[in-house]
């Protein structure tokens, strides 16, 4: 069994899903404007991240498996996907309403998240991790978008009310600083066996 | 305006630069035109057949089932073509790695459905996402251009060499992460600066 | 409670279920074909003018009926990630050649392991000489490619130690 | 091939029963006179009202129509279709507009190359320019707009009237005060926010307000007082008769609207 710590650390630093792996980077340019946004974002991901990552794997090893229809994984993995996130919003907007208007309208954003899908194919397909591992790379990498999102924002907010030239404005200057965070990022790789 | 839904998907209204949509494969999978090519194809074969078909039977979805039903559709347009991809061409199965299955969520499809095929007849939903398509194909064999290029010093496509190989030692930094953000801003930035985007 | 959203989405799905069955069922065979041809023509670069008789995994290596060696696919962790080492060796348990089949090294850098320059000085090498030199063996690492030298080495150590308890040579 | 069409036909229908399920279950009772009340409203989530936003506005609308007055931003046409929905008779009320208190003009004391924010340039000792209550020109106010209300001109900021709903953003966003907001048809404004006394602001911009009391002389209803240094009208008196306009040597006071205009009629 991989040991817990190694995953944790791989899926933060090392591989970060965003800045490594490139899933997740629509929500990530979308909402690393503020960095209340982003945390908001963030917390939401992790979340689902985690559980989508437990469902997924119960799902890959009780029924997929042994009907041996591995291929039909991206079909019932996104199902399940789309209709978690679509319960927890039902739930969320009835119990806890100002938790919703806090961070509703990033729910049906998550759906179409790459990374969510990602994490799940990567858990059972690319790693074949066990059902802890799983579970614990789920929210590891969600907590390496939410870090990967927080600092983003953080310098994206400075970067408005900085001079810079009119054609580099928005997206462009983003796309700059996000290589600039891979470029740090990549420092980490190798670190872990 | 029919031909303007078809021609709005390449510069004007182009998923990549102009809405920022599908920008996971277009920075992931650029490494390579070879790969960019087989991605396009795939992307393209999902887009117009699940768009076509959630635009025929639109009528039909309700409200409390509506994302759900679009996924599983758009979902199992990709798993036939993963199956094929799978079978015919092993090398750029292995090459487009997890990002063929990625397609179910790439947000242009998802953003395609939801904003114009479950709102617009048959025929316009066929010239946009046609038109989406090429857009996203242009902008990403381009990308995949000029980072195999400097990457590597040259552009191999299926076996055969287009550009000679005259960089001696390339940046490979521009194969890695840090350089396809890079290509990615400045190129958005000239386009900005030529009033394109 | 309307049942027109349950029917739709069951309806669907169960559509699309058959459908994926069918192309599932027209591509299975390919798909399998597919993948031993790849292995095919990894391993046939090690035994060129060779047939192989596959073992759960693990290959005997027949040339013109003579057994002439064996042959297995390995999986290491190198420094970007998973990584297929294919190891060749003859009857005698020493090594005829290693391939590297898949890697997601750093281009450039780590990638050079899959080159026939560092591949090749693992031909004729017996389990003990598969070290790096700096590990007391004979095979020295890429410069600044230290790790996924490593790997590669472990992996031929994992497959030759495989092939010798499965074919207990 | 039955095993597909098996746990993906399950997969769907239990997901399926459990989402209509649910949304039964958890159904929020929304007061559909709320969400048809917040489509009229404009969305801005300002939070002029007072209230966290469009929505929080909307619920307390529906349990206090009279609060309707507190939006500013609303059209006069949805304010009276929301006025019907809620069972209220809507007045027509004069709403406010942000003017801008300063020409431009005072000399700049050093060259300041941080960040270009008007509350970090002021914040450094007395801030960039010899005058202590001039506009700085870095367009806080601007970026705090919603409506694109507000361009700089040069450096000095200019309000698209039309634009401006009177929300009062700007005013919060600028660190020294410089816009207020007026009455929309106030007649005769002040383009100076120093309450210095004259021999310092004549020092620091040519454009500022001395308190010479030549308009207070000028104005034959007695509608303009100095009070702090600073001229104060009292709109109802103004006939809008331009001459303390003409008497200021500064061009300090400006006539919104040149021709005499009718008593508004408040209805």
């Amino acid at each position: 069994m991989e040991n817990l710590l190694s995953i944790v650390i791989a899926a933060v630093f090392i591989n970060n899903i965003v800045l490594t792996k490139f899933l997740g980077l629509c929500p990530f340019f979308g909402v690393s404007t503020r960095v209340r946004n982003a945390l908001m974002m963030g917390l939401a991901v992790t979340f689902v991240m985690s559980c989508a990552s437990i469902l997924t794997w119960l799902i890959y090893e009780y029924l997929l498996i042994p009907f041996e229809i591995e291929y039909m994984r991206i079909v019932a993995f996104i199902l399940v996907i789309a209709s978690f996130v679509q319960l927890v919003e039902i739930v969320i907007r009835k119990t806890l309403p100002d938790l919703y208007r806090a961070f509703g309208i990033y729910l049906p954003l998550i759906t179409t998240n790459c990374a969510i899908l990602g994490v799940t194919l990567i858990n059972v397909e690319v790693e074949s991790y066990s059902f802890v591992a799983s579970a614990v790379n789920g929210l590891a990498t969600g907590l390496g978008f939410s870090l990967a999102l927080f600092m983003m924002a953080g310098m994206r907010e400075r970067l408005e009310i900085s001079e810079q030239p009119v054609s580099f404005r928005g997206l462009p200057i983003a796309f700059i600083t996000a290589s600039l965070l891979a470029l740090a990022f990549q420092g980490f790789s190798g670190m872990v066996e | 305006m029919k031909v303007q839904e078809f021609t709005k998907g390449l510069v004007k209204k182009n998923p990549v630069l102009v809405l920022a949509l599908g920008l996971c494969p277009t920075l992931a999978i650029t490494t390579r035109v070879e790969n960019a090519l087989g991605m396009a194809f795939s992307f393209a074969f999902v887009l117009i057949f699940s768009n076509l078909l959630i635009s025929a039977i639109k009528g039909f979805i309700p409200k409390d089932v509506r994302i759900p039903t679009f996924i599983v559709i758009i979902a199992s347009f990709v798993t036939i073509i993963d199956l094929f991809i799978h079978g015919y061409s092993p090398s750029l199965y292995e090459q487009l790695g997890i990002f063929l299955p990625l397609i179910t969520v790439n947000c242009i499809i998802l953003g395609r459905a939801e904003a114009f095929a479950s709102k617009r007849p048959l025929g316009e939903t066929l010239l946009d996402t046609a038109g989406m398509s090429a857009g996203f194909a242009l902008i990403i064999v381009l990308i995949s251009g000029i980072r195999e290029f400097f990457g590597t010093g040259g552009i191999v496509i299926f076996g055969h060499q287009f550009l000679p190989f005259i960089l001696s030692s390339p940046a490979t930094g521009m194969i890695l992460p840090p350089g396809a953000f890079l290509v990615m801003g400045i190129l958005l930035a000239m386009l900005k600066k030529m009033g394109v985007v | 409670m309307s049942a027109k959203p349950v029917v739709v989405l069951t309806a669907t799905c169960l559509v699309w279920g058959v459908l994926l069955g069918i192309t599932h069922v027209l591509t299975k065979d390919k798909i399998v074909e597919a993948e031993r041809a790849e292995i095919n023509k990894v391993l046939s670069e090690i035994f060129p003018s060779a047939s192989f008789v596959e073992e759960n995994g693990y290959y005997r290596c027949i040339e013109n009926g003579k057994l002439v060696g064996y042959a297995a696919i390995v999986e290491g962790a190198g420094y970007g990630g998973k990584m297929k080492v294919a190891v060749g060796i003859y009857v005698d348990n020493t090594i005829r050649g290693v391939r590297v089949v898949s890697h997601s090294e750093t281009p450039g850098l780590g990638s050079r392991v899959a080159e026939d320059e560092f591949l090749k000085q693992f031909e004729g090498k017996t389990l003990e000489r598969v070290w790096l030199k700096s590990d007391g063996g004979d095979i020295d690492a890429i410069t600044g490619a230290t790790i996924s030298s490593r790997a590669v080495v472990e992996a031929v150590r994992k497959g030759m130690e495989e092939l010798a308890r499965r074919f207990s040579l | 091939m039955i095993e597909e069409i098996a746990v993906l036909g399950s997969l769907g229908f239990f997901f399926s029963t459990l989402l209509v399920v649910m949304s039964k279950r958890f159904a929020v009772q929304m007061d559909e006179r709320v969400e048809r009340v917040r489509e009229l409203l404009p969305g801005a989530s300002c939070g002029a009202c007072g209230f966290g936003g469009c929505d929080d506005f909307a619920e307390a609308l529906v349990k206090d129509p009279s609060l309707l007055g507190n939006c500013r931003l609303m059209g006069a046409d949805e304010r009276r279709r929301a006025g019907a929905l809620l069972g209220i008779e809507v007045k027509e009320t004069w709403w406010m507009v942000a003017n801008v208190r300063c020409a431009g003009g005072s000399k700049v004391l050093f060259d300041w190359v941080g960040e270009k924010t008007c509350s970090a340039a002021s914040s450094l000792g007395e801030g960039v320019l010899a005058c202590k209550y001039g506009c700085i020109g870095l367009g806080d106010c601007v970026r705090a707009c919603p409506f694109g209300a507000i361009e700089l001109r040069g450096n000095t900021p200019v309000v698209d009237e039309d634009k401006c709903r009177g929300c009062g953003l700007c005013v919060n966003a600028c660190p020294r005060g410089v816009i207020k907001l007026i009455p929309k048809d106030a007649k005769v404004i002040i383009r100076c926010n120093s309450p210095e006394p004259g021999k310092v602001v004549a020092a620091a911009c040519p454009n500022g307000c001395i308190a010479c009391k030549l308009c207070e002389k000028a104005c034959q209803v007695g509608a303009i007082k100095i009070e702090n240094n600073l001229p104060v009208i009292d709109q109802s008196l103004c006939t809008s008769c331009g001459a303390c306009v003409e008497a200021c040597k500064r061009k300090v006071l400006v006539l919104r609207f040149p021709k005499p205009l009718a008593t508004p009629h408040a209805s």
